[in-house]
């Protein structure tokens, strides 16, 4: 990642300064290993606790949805390719509206050392549609297919898939992590919340993580951009990613859609297209 | 508004009235030549000179041309007028002395034979060019014109062959005053027919037509196709002739949308096309009728007037109306084509063909006096009030012979239909020779019936007619609210089925709109305002535009948030929405997540 | 665990051959009755259908499947009108987008997608009603009983 | 009537200028190779800046052709081959004396006139249309403004509304010179008048009389003034295009309107913004149908549209709806050449001009038995005398005078009696004819009337374009006695049958060709009604023309067989050996007229 914080502080503090937003969200290493973590510059002298690295992991589109963030009023937000894109589904879902935000787009090779997954295909190194954008673009090569991982797994037969399965969800200990951190499960309450009727058990034995994980997985279809998050904070290492690019591979093929790339698509399960869409496999 | 006196008499006439309008205003007789009411004039023959006088000047003008100018003195009789009016036709009659019209014309004005050596030429044209001019600027087609000056002028189509753009109006021949134009020239080009599709296409209709007697409105419309106005641009002959002013070409298709309460769908039926019978030749020989071409020629409003003709000995006029024809003395009528017949036609029995069959053997026996009429039946079915009595007093008056058994094949020979059939009671192959054969086809629904389903959304089965609510209990509904059936647009039957079933389907559609408060199923969605998260999922999941939003405001009336709103008037309750949301926050009455998740729960103990 | 393969749990019937359970869910207009239209023209199916009648396929949600699974069902059938014919115009073109997207992910964590079977009968099929019945309990016969969620009924892993 | 002679000496250049005639006329009888020899011939002699040698038009003398006059001297010099050439550099110009030779000689044994100013047929004219005819190169627009081009178009642009413009034409009198007689300025106010905001204006320059070359003349020696004419015209009326609907038989005038039509569009005095005083006005040509009745106006705007030419019924005139609906005034080539004198002179000066109803001048084509075979332009009311024996240099061979036609086709005869006849549009009527076009053809006592009227009957029958029926039958019928008259088989009814069809299609005929047919016929019954008599009752043809009627013999005594007649004698009819009286045999005689010409002892008779 080049050396983008001076020149992101600058911009953040003439934001401030010029009150054009109520606060900058932006990644810091403020976290108490010293790790990168989120950073809500409020006043021009905060401007300095942001940083930009090769660790900036976070999807900070998440806080966007927040009582508390919305109480500040109109907010800038640095956002990498991926976390742009969701930000178009969340103003798809009527959740922000473009005008409150003063989006600061940074130009990303890919954060992690060694590469996240995600970032090894990804195709939006630049974000689109920025208010304002750092550093010079930049022209990579994905380096392996988008389903290069679902179709590595799906060599398997039948009773090995289930059984991989089996034994990663039985070590779900339903903490939730996973939709905390997603910027597009901001359900006030989201169906395993809902005893009546209890369709999804609370208890963490294998039936209800199935279901649990199932669901959470169907609920992202058509909209979750693959930014991994989900699974890079699941406690005991459940590959959630590949549930999310399986759907996202379905989605591509049979529907021709993929999520977050403008604000006014469509999602593929409130439209049908009877061009498109076949009778195939049923009776 | 232009006034002018013509002998001596003060007349005042329209804008772009020639002399000739005002003349004939005042009752005057002008004799004309190359005039005509449709055609645009050209004051060529003069034999329609008057003396006017304007600006102190008289001379001879063709009144036929010269438009009626304000304070124009016209004198239409005197010796000036007369003596040019004899020179003209005496010059006419040396040209064309074999033309009726001008030897009638120059012997009303007291001219018999020409002083002048007679041409050798013996046509009549006489050069007014009304021809050239009704299909140059008329019609618009352009196929005849003047070629050549002076004598040598002659009106030719292009290298004197039968031109390729004569669309055959025959308005040439129509216009021309010495009728030297033979409309056989252009015979094969006569306006092609137009089959008229009420009469089954026996004979042909006009491009302006009153679809059939008893039309609603009984009144003509204009078929766009075969007009020559709208191909060409040129004709028009109707709107100068229709009195009330009524044809306006400009009018458009206009599609009215109109809200109602009730739908009665009386789309009716149509008889299924007998070629399928290969074996039987329908529309490979003509001689081969359906029961309904039938039907038509009995009728007295019918092309043959009500005379049973073999269609292959139909005689036309010019006008494609039939004239005559020869009758058949035996006529063999076939029952069940394509019903009761599972492997490749329809399953089912047509219901109405036995009754009309009968009488049609009784109209035949009525129109042909000593003709004999044949019925290949499988069995009888009169079911309904005195039916059984009416087919009786048929074997009764020998109307006709009943053979029972299906017919094999149908083809002719030196001039006759020969009709291979069997006769299962003596057990035995039947020949006949027959004049006629009608075939009582199947009834199937009218076409365009299943887009029509699809469109107002109501089931239908596998033959295409329209499905009931339920076959004992809602007959005259449909599945669909508000939406009723009629007559054999659901099922085979014939009319006082028909009428009855209708009384039943306006009766109920009375019943729904008479009342303002409409009465309908609970079952209607409805949105748990706390979970909504306003996404808006739903609303584009549903059919029915029923979901709108809503704003929640506090007491002192600002917005706190917009959620989801179901309008249960549009509402059909299809539960669409309720699976979009993601956190339940929809629901339909009826089939909430509880009950089902009870009726799952409950089903696999 | 491998012990109770082959015995079925308590409440099934006791004859040693096997019986599928399927839950139907049915769409109200359609295939419910093409079902009743199969029981009024006297034509016989296979009892192991379970129905529950809704209103459209449409109403058909991912969690009622994977819940009839969850209860011990060994295959789940999804039937309605024929794409066109819906009552609700477009109930049945959502379903035939979101059910076969569930059934690939069903797939992809290893769970035999004949287990989820779809299907368009019209109210008129009666004859295709009884006849997709027959089929798919043979099938579900074939596949055999779906122990992956009944192991955990009883907790003991 | 000086200021046409003598060139201005304004651009006076060299010492000589020698303006040989581009005519028609002359260049069929070589002028351009003596042209070209003069070329070589001074480039030969080193003259070259010295001398400007410049092709004009047509300087009207065309019996003399091919012409050349020399300046400064104003000397005329007639009849000139290429070969001539070197003699007359040799003489004239370096030697600086006129050659005699090529000079003009007025009859046999008079002294040769070389001044162009006091020759009869140059001096008697009064040139207005014809101002600048064999004085500027026609294919340079720079010699035309030199002679005041272009000043009335500025005049008009700058100070004059369209208005005062139709005034002026009202009031200068001028009549259109088509042969109509229309007075032009109310004619132009007509079309103004009429409602729609595009109009056009069309130059007849058809000319389908038999004989007539005015139009062509004027055309070939100044067609910038027909084009400033019309331009003023487009003013006035407030027409934004303007058509020429020219002869396809007059290629040279053609081209030459064309150049013109092209450096004026180069000089901005045609097409967009003309003098940037907004005036948008374009010309475009049109070739003719060559049909004679396209000289009708209807019949000309059909053929414009591109349909076949017969005329329309009237009213509508083409002034409220003419070419594709549009209000078009159409006028003759000589009318727009007026124009622009008009309009720098004034009306007053123009209408002191000719009689007290024909204004100006006109222009004839003098032509058949006449000396001086050319164009004239004379003010109206000159006698016909003044022309024929003033200006037309009197009946060569000596034979007798015996009448004119004018008018053409549509025009009559008017016999010696009435020689004295002042020319103008109701004198002309008055006596059965018409002013016409111009044509004015003179015929001596060897020219059969009855004959005449066959001609220009024949003539009609091949031309009326057969949409009426009066113009159809009537003329061809009428074509049809004179032709047995001519024939000899005329019966005693025929001449009264004659005036009735005349009248009859004189009275009922659609256009004007038809209404002027007879002219022919009535002006030469009422007339030579003898002549007729002659041919029926007597079977003779007192002017020895119609073939059926006459003999030939050679009368022995005057026969002093010089062999002359037996060499020219096309089928060897006449025998007879030198020195001895000849012989003709009737039977071979085809009666062509042959020995009768080249007898110069009159031994030839016809009865």
């Amino acid at each position: 990642m080049q050396d983008l914080t001076q020149l992101l502080r600058e911009t953040a503090e003439d934001l401030l300064k010029r009150k054009a937003v109520g606060v900058v969200i932006g990644y810091g290493h403020t976290g108490s290993r010293g790790d990168m973590t989120a950073v809500f510059a409020r006043t021009p002298q905060q401007v300095s606790q942001l940083a930009l690295d090769g660790e900036c992991y976070r999807n900070l589109a998440v806080y966007l949805n927040k009582p508390e963030v919305r109480k500040l009023g109109r907010c800038a937000i640095v956002v990498k390719g991926c976390d742009r894109r969701a930000i178009n589904v969340l103003i798809r879902e009527n959740q922000i509206a473009r005008e409150d935000l003063h989006i600061i787009g940074i130009t990303c090779e890919g954060v992690g050392d060694p590469k996240m997954q995600k970032c090894r295909f990804c195709t939006v190194h630049n974000p689109p549609d920025c208010d304002t954008v750092l550093g010079d673009p930049v022209d990579i090569e994905p380096e392996e297919g988008e389903f290069a991982a679902v179709e590595a797994f799906e060599t398997k037969d039948i009773d090995a898939r289930w059984n991989f399965w089996k034994e990663k969800l039985k070590d779900c200990i339903r903490c939730y992590a996973c939709r905390q951190v997603c910027p597009l499960c901001y359900c006030k309450q989201c169906v395993v919340e809902k005893n009546i009727p209890q369709w999804v058990e609370t208890s963490s034995h294998l039936r209800g993580n199935v279901m649990w994980n199932v669901m959470r997985a169907f609920h992202l279809t058509g909209r979750c951009i693959g930014c991994g998050e989900c699974e890079r904070v699941c406690p005991v290492g459940i590959p959630l990613g590949l549930l999310n690019q399986k759907l996202i591979q379905q989605v591509k093929d049979k529907f021709e859609f993929t999520s977050g790339m403008s604000a006014d698509e469509k999602g593929p399960f409130s439209t049908f297209d009877l061009g498109l869409d076949t009778d195939d496999g049923i009776l | 508004m232009p006034t002018l006196t013509v002998n001596r008499q003060e007349i005042e006439v329209a804008d772009g009235a020639t002399v000739l309008d005002a003349a004939k205003a005042c009752g005057l007789e002008i004799p004309t030549l190359c005039h005509h009411r449709g055609v645009p004039s050209a004051g060529a023959c003069r034999i329609c000179v008057v003396e006017a006088t304007s600006r102190g000047r008289t001379r001879l003008i063709a009144s036929c041309a010269y438009p009626a100018e304000e304070g124009l003195v016209v004198q239409t009789e005197s010796e000036r007028i007369k003596r040019s009016r004899k020179m003209t036709l005496e010059l006419l009659l040396a040209r064309c002395p074999e033309s009726e019209r001008i030897q009638e014309m120059a012997r009303e004005l007291g001219v018999d034979t020409p002083r002048f050596k007679t041409e050798n030429r013996n046509q009549k044209c006489i050069m007014c060019g009304l021809c050239v001019r009704v299909c140059n600027q008329v019609i618009g087609v352009g196929a005849v014109c003047f070629s050549g000056r002076g004598q040598t002028r002659e009106v030719v189509t292009p290298y004197k062959e039968l031109s390729d753009v004569c669309i055959g109006c025959g308005a040439c021949a129509v216009v021309c005053p010495t009728g030297c134009i033979d409309p056989a020239e252009f015979r094969d080009k006569l306006l092609e027919r137009i089959p008229n599709e009420f009469n089954c296409g026996f004979d042909s209709r006009r491009s302006i037509y009153v679809p059939f007697p008893q039309a609603v409105p009984n009144k003509p419309v204009i078929d766009r196709e075969n007009c020559i106005h709208f191909r060409t641009g040129g004709c028009g002959a109707c709107a100068q002739i229709c009195p009330a002013g009524a044809i306006d070409y400009e009018a458009e298709d206009e599609f009215t949308e109109e809200k109602v309460g009730a739908i009665v769908v009386t789309t009716g039926y149509q008889l299924y096309n007998p070629a399928a019978y290969e074996e039987y030749g329908y529309g490979r020989y003509p001689d081969v009728v359906t029961s309904l071409e039938f039907e038509r020629m009995v009728s007295a409003s019918g092309p043959t007037g009500g005379n049973v003709y073999r269609p292959s000995t139909f005689e036309y006029d010019d006008d494609g109306k039939i004239v005559g024809g020869e009758k058949p003395m035996v006529c063999v009528f076939v029952k069940c084509v394509g019903s009761r017949e599972e492997v490749k036609h329809k399953p089912y029995c047509s219901n109405i063909c036995c009754m009309y069959t009968a009488k049609h053997t009784m109209l035949y026996e009525h129109k042909v006096h000593d003709g004999q009429a044949f019925v290949f039946y499988m069995d009888v079915r009169a079911p309904g009030k005195n039916y059984e009595q009416f087919v009786r007093r048929v074997a009764k008056e020998k109307t006709a012979t009943y053979i029972r058994g299906r017919v094999a094949k149908i083809f002719p020979r030196n001039g006759k239909m020969v009709v291979w059939g069997a006769d299962t009671l003596s057990g035995n192959q039947v020949e006949i020779d027959a004049d006629l054969v009608v075939l009582a086809a199947a009834v199937v629904p009218s076409s365009g019936a299943v887009d029509l389903a699809q469109k107002l959304r109501i089931g239908y089965d596998e033959h295409e007619f329209f499905n009931e609510a339920h076959p004992k209990l809602r007959p005259v509904e449909t599945n669909t609210a508000g939406i009723f059936l009629a007559g054999a647009c659901q099922a085979p039957r014939d009319i006082p089925e028909t009428v009855a079933q209708a009384s039943g389907a306006a009766a109920k559609a009375l019943g729904l709109v008479v009342r303002d408060e409409y009465e309908r199923e609970p079952i209607v969605a409805c949105v748990d305002e706390n979970t909504c998260n306003a996404c808006f999922n739903c609303e584009p999941v549903c059919a029915y535009g029923a979901i709108g939003e809503k704003e929640i405001r506090d007491r002192k009336g600002n917005l706190v948030k917009i959620v989801a709103e179901v309008n249960p008037g549009l509402c059909q309750g299809c539960g669409a929405c309720a699976v979009t949301c993601r956190s339940n926050s929809i629901e339909v009455e009826g089939f909430t997540d509880a009950e089902l998740y009870a009726e799952i729960d409950a089903l696999v103990p | 665990m491998e012990a109770i393969q082959t015995t079925s749990t308590a409440d099934d019937d006791e004859q040693t051959t096997f019986e599928p359970r399927i839950v139907a869910f049915l769409c109200n207009w359609c295939s419910y009755a093409g079902a009743d239209l199969a029981g009024t023209s006297r034509l016989g199916y296979p009892p192991n259908i379970r129905i529950v009648k809704l209103p459209c396929t449409g109403r058909v949600d991912p969690l009622f499947i994977l819940k009839a699974f969850e209860r011990g069902a060994d295959m789940v059938l999804v039937s309605g009108c024929h794409p066109g014919d819906c009552h609700y115009t477009s109930g049945n073109y959502h379903a035939r987008r979101k059910l076969p997207t569930f059934r690939s992910l069903l797939e992809f964590m290893g769970i035999d997608p004949r287990r989820f079977q779809m299907s368009w009968v019209s109210a008129a099929q009666g004859g295709k009603w009884s006849q997709v019945v027959a089929d798919i309990t043979a099938l579900a016969t074939e596949l055999g009983p779906f122990e992956y969620f009944e192991r955990i009924r009883d907790n003991r892993n | 009537m000086a200021e046409q002679t003598s060139p201005p000496t304004a651009h006076h250049v060299g010492r000589a200028q020698l303006l040989v005639c581009a005519g028609t006329g002359c260049v069929s009888g070589r002028s351009l190779k003596v042209r070209e020899a003069l070329l070589e011939e001074i480039d030969k002699r080193g003259l070259k800046d010295e001398v400007k040698i410049v092709a004009t038009g047509c300087q009207g003398f065309c019996a003399q052709g091919p012409i050349m006059i020399f300046q400064p001297d104003g000397i005329f010099y007639q009849k000139l081959k290429p070969e001539d050439v070197p003699l007359l550099v040799e003489e004239h110009l370096i030697k600086g004396r006129p050659v005699e030779k090529f000079m003009y000689v007025p009859s046999a044994g008079e002294p040769p006139i070389p001044k162009l100013s006091d020759i009869d047929f140059f001096n008697k004219q009064r040139l207005i249309v014809l101002r600048n005819r064999g004085l500027i190169d026609p294919e340079k627009i720079d010699e035309y403004i030199g002679r005041e081009g272009y000043q009335a178009l500025a005049k008009v642009l700058a100070s004059m509304t369209p208005e005062e413009v139709i005034d002026e034409m009202t009031r200068s009198g001028l009549r259109g010179r088509g042969g109509a007689g229309f007075p032009t300025g109310v004619k132009w106010g007509f079309t103004r008048k009429a409602p729609g905001d595009d109009k056009c204006i069309i130059c007849n320059a058809d000319e389908g009389d038999p004989g007539a070359f005015m139009d062509r003349s004027i055309i070939e020696s100044d067609p910038f003034s027909v084009l400033e004419g019309m331009a003023i015209g487009a003013y006035a009326i407030g027409a934004s295009h303007g058509y020429v609907y020219i002869r396809e038989e007059y290629p040279l005038a053609m081209e030459r309107l064309h150049i013109a039509i092209d450096q004026a569009r180069e000089y901005g005095l045609l097409g967009e913004d003309i003098f940037g005083c907004g005036l948008n006005f374009d010309i475009s040509v049109f070739r003719g149908a060559g049909a004679f009745v396209c000289g009708e106006e209807t019949s000309l705007i059909s053929s414009l549209e591109g349909r076949m030419p017969e005329p329309r019924v009237r009213p509508p005139f083409p002034a409220q709806s003419g070419v594709w609906n549009m209000p078009t005034n159409i006028n003759n080539v000589e009318t727009w050449a007026n124009v622009p004198v008009i309009m720098r002179r004034g009306a007053e000066w123009f209408s002191s001009i000719g009689t007290d109803t024909s204004k100006g001048t006109k222009v004839f084509s003098v032509v058949g038995n006449v000396n001086n075979t050319g164009l004239v332009e004379v003010p109206m009311g000159t006698t016909l005398r003044e022309i024929v024996f003033g200006i037309g240099g009197g009946i060569p061979n000596g034979r007798k005078f015996k009448a004119v036609q004018t008018g053409g086709p549509s025009g009559g005869c008017i016999p010696a009696s009435l020689l004295d006849l002042t020319i103008d549009y109701e004198r002309l009527g008055e006596v059965g004819s018409i002013m016409g076009s111009g044509g004015l053809i003179v015929m001596d006592e060897r020219t059969c009337m009855v004959d005449v009227a066959r001609y220009f009957l024949e003539f009609l029958v091949d031309e009326s374009c057969g949409k009426c029926t009066p113009c159809r039958e009537g003329v061809a019928q009428m074509h049809g006695i004179l032709e047995r008259i001519c024939a000899g088989q005329g019966r005693d009814d025929d001449i009264e049958m004659l005036i009735e069809l005349a009248e009859y299609v004189k009275d009922s005929s659609l256009c004007a060709l038809g209404g002027t047919a007879p002219n022919p016929v009535l002006s030469t019954l009422k007339y030579f009604r003898d002549e007729y008599t002659a041919h029926i009752a007597d079977g003779k043809c007192p002017a020895g023309v119609c073939k059926a009627l006459i003999q030939y013999s050679i009368s022995a005594d005057a026969c002093k067989g010089c062999t002359k007649c037996a060499r020219v004698c096309p089928v060897g009819a006449i025998t007879g050996a030198k020195k001895q009286p000849h012989t003709l045999d009737r039977s071979k005689c085809i009666k062509c007229g042959a020995c009768y010409e080249s007898c110069s002892f009159d031994a030839v008779l016809v009865e």
